[in-house]
């Protein structure tokens, strides 16, 4: 350590592993806290819930974890590596259509018409659990060409235009505006997929770590998230 | 002549090569939850796309060697202008994340690509079928058939090729009759190397093909999505992978790598 | 009939050779290693592309770099024994031979069957399904002869074709050859170093040096009349060129010789090395040409002794072991040579 | 003699197997939003990731080559029990989905697993390392040089070998002075292979190494990554991979792949 | 001073042979196609594990089957020339020279200068930097030959060192080697289907056959007494096996034959074949061996012509073309053949 470092003062690194559709958001959001924390360093590791569960499980040097579901979290929590999680957003679905929606979807139900190419995540992974779901609740058989494997797949092919439609994130619609467009789901049919935080045990600042969970439930971090389409916890 | 002792740097290296091999596979298999996970293994569904999965590589390895043993000869022996660089075009399917080698092949012959939207009109469509799974595999591994084809080819001794012609031998029979035989070293190790990306690949097929079971879904998609929320059936479906790449390898044996 | 007109420059090589072949005649091509032999046969299968030049055979343009003609290898009706026989090495010697007959369209029995006659032809019988890594270096000549010989070409080319061939085998393959030659009226190119092999197969010898043709004839007129240094160690005899008045001889490096023969100008001379007598002593008596020299090399050749003498001819003698001991030769030993002039032939350069 | 016309029918096969190639690449040239992206293209991170590809990829081909020349060595020359088993070991790698090769090497060198352990106790920590990211793209590439290079070793004449053992060459000056330059095509087609495929490693790396700008974010991760809400991006990164790759490969030619 | 006893299995080969060669001795090794020369050289060379067997050079055990004892290649002192070259193709003629220079522990300039002064002394100045693959198959042959003497090693083996080379460069080589020779103590063991050649530069031969050796001796022993057809065919002449009693010598053809030899029991018989007197009609006079027989093949060999005589005894006489001519020679043709009893040399089986 060379003596200027301990003129200026000292920066600690917070390490967040966080599931990657929350990439812009917390990149966002990291910005913000450092405005008032001017010691913290942020290291964002955005992989799949589940990457990001078996590294953490496996000894990673998680400070923060951050998933798109509660299963993943559950793994974590399972292993004794974090306690009492935090639930600090939370998504709905929507419809995905091409831009202009040109196949004229207006809900579910259009989902089940012949001449709609559909396609949904697979029904193991949470998006498509959910979206199976709220096709129940619609009392709507529908049969997609595809089972993809996350929820970005199904937004690539229908921004592709390869599918005329997909179940996707209301925050995945958003991202993707210039692409593709979204039709509302109504509240009796929504599934509403649920965003848990944690610290992580051996965390190298667990307070600090806390001060930033603390911050993303704040009125401020529900702000910046609900601009990239997320809901309140 | 054919046993020989090692340079003991040469072993110690090869060792270490070995070990570095090994201690993931043993820990996979040691860490593999195997009492709780084998019921899931044989679930019809993990049987369809482990079917599927060799059903896919396999053809992908054979429209490789149709189209890539071909390439390589090109390559190899006739000199025209821009070949380095098509050469290199060759080999970039590679380098390209799956992922976007599979947008890319549906900007090719997706139902809006440049080439998809003829195939579209006459009613021919790709995404979405086992045909394009065998596409998007063949695209990501017969680069490396292509290579291996055509270093075996530029090592070989081309006056045997003269020999054959001054008897008689068209280019096609030469080519048949002589070359292929005495490149087959390196053509059985292009396709074996084909075969293993084809069978792992992932990336390029659930982004140009999808992932429907039975006819998309191959055992690395059906891991992956395991991955995502039942990560030790993921692991198991991985060793059954494994073990049944590993009984197909070793019974082929080193017979075709075997010189004259 | 065949006529060809070379011209190939490869790496130090410029060849430029015009040879016509009649029907049925055997070629013997001789030349020092490196002169273009092995090139010119290449040149001759299509395997190297003329730099210029025509090659025709009975009509057929095989090669014409004026018009842009080039008959490509295989549809030229020829049989090629390569000097390192190229044997196929994934093939057995019987495929190695069924090959070419294959390649022309033979069916797989009518090939087989053909082959293993040839085979058992050349005493390869108990061989016919060994690789060619499993053959010994007379045996693979000897396949590669077999996979020549069964397409029955109209033009055989041959590189060294009994080089690795065992004393006696040679001499049956030799008269083998010679046999199947009287069956028809192809023309053979056979490349020898052997000197008695040129002389017992070819009806016409053609020298090759440095690309060039230096002399080409009769086996007769080539061995009476060398023409350059290799034709003269070839056939084994002494060559000096000079000019010549009225018998006597000035030859280039400033000596002189006396000849029985009436040429004048420029010439060369050959005296045999067995004319060559050997003295202790001045010789008195007959002889024109007497001199003195340095035993400078002894080469034992079974019953006879090769000597070269250096001194200001320098010439090579050949005695008996018994003159030598009688002469108390030695390396270095002085030594006196005598030749009659009717030994020293003479002819125009 | 170089210089051929190649049969018709191979002609036609290999236009088609380019074709397959160049079409999707077309593909992604074609749709790239070249004007709105092209400035995310220079910034700072995406430089970052570019540089750190190349670092990663070049030091997995070198370490491919330490060990895999020689463990290709071995497979082609020592025979011993249980060769075969072991060969098709070292296949495997290519078979895994690569986030399962990531997984499994946790398991063997991450801090819980059955070497890491060791390796923490002495305080080397590999994952969430440039090293251990070389690591994850060594493990998945390797594979292909040991083939290719062991197919060349197979078809070289071995007599050259021979030849210079009895001129009094040790077998580790026969290995260096006559057996690698003999197979120098192979080697280096397999260095390519290697290389192209370590600088396209995405599932291990990510899984592994973690996805940490400035140290184990390479470009096909920040592609991943970016693919989630910036497509155009994703694309514009990979073209840029594909243009410094292509640029590279042409740049080395057919130099190596040259024979005598 | 070297001691080899060897026996090795490959293939059709059963190979089994005890030679020793006294320190500066040339051996040149003869035998058919396929005898294993080339097997019996690989082995000296530790190529070829042994099957039983041992080899010492001087002292140092090469390979003792019974103790386990195998020294590599690479620590043997000799020097290899292979049949087929096995240049090394990545490097250039001086590159190959130097090689073994260099493994052996030479500096690069020292090697290299060592290296030139061999390929000039084997006239290959001008193709220093060539690559093998733009070599003539005698150039190649050269360099392998500058390859294997530049080590200086105690046992050089030579498998067929001057196949390819041209008859002028083969003499100068042949004295080269000679040369060599004399200068230090190596041991030299020759492979060669050149009889000449072997007598030339031999000290002794051995005559290798379907891998056992059936006769061993000076070139003069072996020449006046072959053992076997193919030394016979080598040498040229006349062999015949039968009894004798008293002069009378029953073949075991059927035939008999007067000799003056006064040699009893199981014999050889040879005959040269200028000894052999062909004649239109049964001859009168003193010849007691008197026969009739058919012409079945002339072989014209410059200023002679072999016929082979087919008959009770067959048999080959050598005749100028003149009595060819005069005899109306034809294949076929019926010929009355006489031998002088002393013209056949009879000595024990
Ligand atoms: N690797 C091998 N595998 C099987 N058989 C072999 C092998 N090497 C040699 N042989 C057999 O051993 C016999 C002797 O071979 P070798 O090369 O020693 O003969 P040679 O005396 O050198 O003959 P040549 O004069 O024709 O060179 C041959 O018949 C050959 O078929
Ligand atoms: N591919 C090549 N590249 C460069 N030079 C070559 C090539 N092929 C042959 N040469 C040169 O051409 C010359 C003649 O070679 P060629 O093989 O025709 O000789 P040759 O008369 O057959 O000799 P030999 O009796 O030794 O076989 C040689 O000096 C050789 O170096
Ligand atoms: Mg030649
Ligand atoms: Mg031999």
């Amino acid at each position: 350590v060379s003596p200027s470092r301990t003129e200026t003062p000292q920066i600690t690194d917070v390490t967040v592993f966080a599931g990657s559709s929350l990439t812009d958001a917390f990149a966002r959001a990291g910005d913000d806290f450092t405005k008032t924390n001017t010691r913290v360093r942020f290291i964002f590791n955005f992989g799949s819930s589940s990457t990001l569960a078996t590294q953490i499980t496996n000894g990673a040097p998680a400070d923060v974890f951050a998933s798109a579901d509660e299963a993943n979290m559950q793994k974590v929590l399972d292993a004794g590596l974090a306690k009492s999680p935090r639930t600090f957003a939370s998504n709905e679905l929507q419809i995905a259509v091409p831009t202009g929606n040109p196949k004229r979807i207006a809900g579910l139900a259009d989902l089940a018409r012949p001449d709609i190419v559909l396609v949904l995540a697979a029904p193991t992974v949470p998006a498509g659990k959910y979206a199976l779901e709220a096709l129940a609740k619609a009392g709507v058989t529908a049969r997609p060409v595809s089972q993809e494997v996350d929820v970005r797949a199904v937004l690539n092919k229908v921004s592709l235009g390869e599918a005329d439609a997909g179940i996707v994130y209301v925050t995945d619609v958003r991202s993707a505006a210039a692409r593709v467009a979204g039709v509302a789901i109504p509240d009796q049919q929504q599934v509403v997929a649920r965003y848990p935080i944690a610290v992580v045990k051996g965390a190298k600042d667990p307070q600090l770590a806390g001060q930033f969970i603390d911050y993303l439930t704040s009125p401020e971090g529900q702000k910046i998230l609900a601009g990239f389409g997320f809901s309140r916890p | 002549m054919s046993s020989e002792r090692p340079p003991a740097l040469l072993a110690a290296l090869a060792i270490v090569g070995v070990a570095f091999f090994i201690l993931p596979l043993a820990g996979l298999l040691a860490r593999a939850p195997w009492q709780s996970a084998l019921g899931e293994l044989t679930t019809p569904e993990a049987l369809t796309a482990l079917r599927l999965s060799f059903v896919i590589s396999l053809a992908a390895t054979a429209l490789a060697l149709l189209l890539g043993v071909p390439l390589a000869w090109i390559y190899a022996r006739v000199p025209f202008r821009g070949r380095d660089l098509i050469r290199a075009l060759t080999t970039l399917p590679m380098i390209l994340p799956p992922v976007v080698g599979g947008v890319a092949l549906l900007f090719a012959f997706g139902r809006r690509g440049l080439f998809g939207q003829a195939l579209d009109a006459i009613g021919i469509r790709l995404p979405f079928t086992t045909f394009g799974a065998i596409l998007a595999a063949t695209f990501v591994a017969m680069p490396l058939l292509v290579l291996t084809v055509e270093a075996g080819l530029r090592s070989m001794d081309r006056r045997y090729e003269d020999a054959a012609r001054t008897l008689g031998a068209g280019r096609w029979i030469v080519f048949r009759r002589v070359t292929l035989p005495l490149i087959a070293p390196s053509v059985f190790a292009g396709a074996v190397l084909c075969w293993a990306r084809a069978l792992g690949e992932f990336g390029a097929t659930i982004t140009f093909a999808g992932n429907l079971p039975g006819t998309t879904q191959t055992l690395p998609l059906a891991v992956y999505i395991a991955l995502e929320t039942r990560p030790e059936v993921a692991i198991m479906l991985s060793v059954v992978l494994l073990a049944v790449s590993l009984a197909i390898l070793v019974a082929m044996r080193d017979r075709y790598l075997r010189a004259f | 009939m065949l006529r060809a007109q070379i011209a190939v420059r490869l790496g130090t090589l410029d060849l430029d050779v015009a040879i016509d072949v009649a029907a049925g005649e055997i070629v013997a091509v001789l030349g020092p290693n490196g002169a273009g032999k092995t090139t010119f046969l290449r040149a001759l299968s299509g395997l190297v592309p003329l730099d210029a030049g025509r090659v025709t055979l009975d009509e057929v343009v095989f090669d014409d770099v004026s018009t842009g003609i080039h008959l490509a290898p295989e549809r030229r009706p020829i049989g090629v024994v390569f000097q390192d026989y190229l044997l196929f090495p994934h093939l057995s010697a019987l495929e190695n031979v069924a090959f070419g007959l294959r390649a022309r369209g033979a069916s797989t029995k009518n090939a087989r069957a053909a082959a293993e006659s040839w085979l058992d032809r050349l005493d390869l019988g108990p061989y016919k399904e060994a690789r060619p890594r499993a053959l010994s270096g007379g045996q693979a000549q000897r396949v590669a002869l077999a996979r020549a010989l069964a397409t029955e070409p109209r033009l055989l080319l041959l590189d060294e074709p009994l080089a690795a061939l065992d004393a006696s085998a040679r001499g049956a393959v030799r008269r083998d050859l010679r046999r199947h030659l009287a069956s028809f009226d192809g023309i053979r190119i056979v490349i020898t170093h052997d000197p008695l092999e040129a002389v017992a197969l070819a009806d016409r010898l053609v020298i090759l040096e440095s690309g060039r043709v230096v002399q080409t004839g009769s086996p007769a007129e080539v061995t009476r009349r060398p023409r350059s240094r290799y034709v003269a160690d070839l056939v084994g005899v002494n060559l000096f060129r000079g000019i010549a008045t009225a018998g006597h001889v000035a030859l280039r490096g400033g000596a002189a010789i006396q000849s029985a023969d009436g040429v004048d100008g420029e010439v060369f001379a050959t005296v045999h090395p067995r004319a060559v007598a050997l003295h202790r002593a001045r010789p008195e008596g007959s002889p024109r040409n007497v001199w003195r020299g340095h035993a400078s090399a002894l080469d034992f050749q079974g019953d006879r002794v090769r000597v070269g003498i250096e001194g200001e001819m320098p010439i090579v003698a050949e005695v008996t072991p018994a003159a030598v001991r009688e002469l108390d030769l030695a390396e270095g030993g002085e030594v006196w040579v005598s030749v009659k002039a009717t030994e020293i032939s003479v002819y125009p350069a």
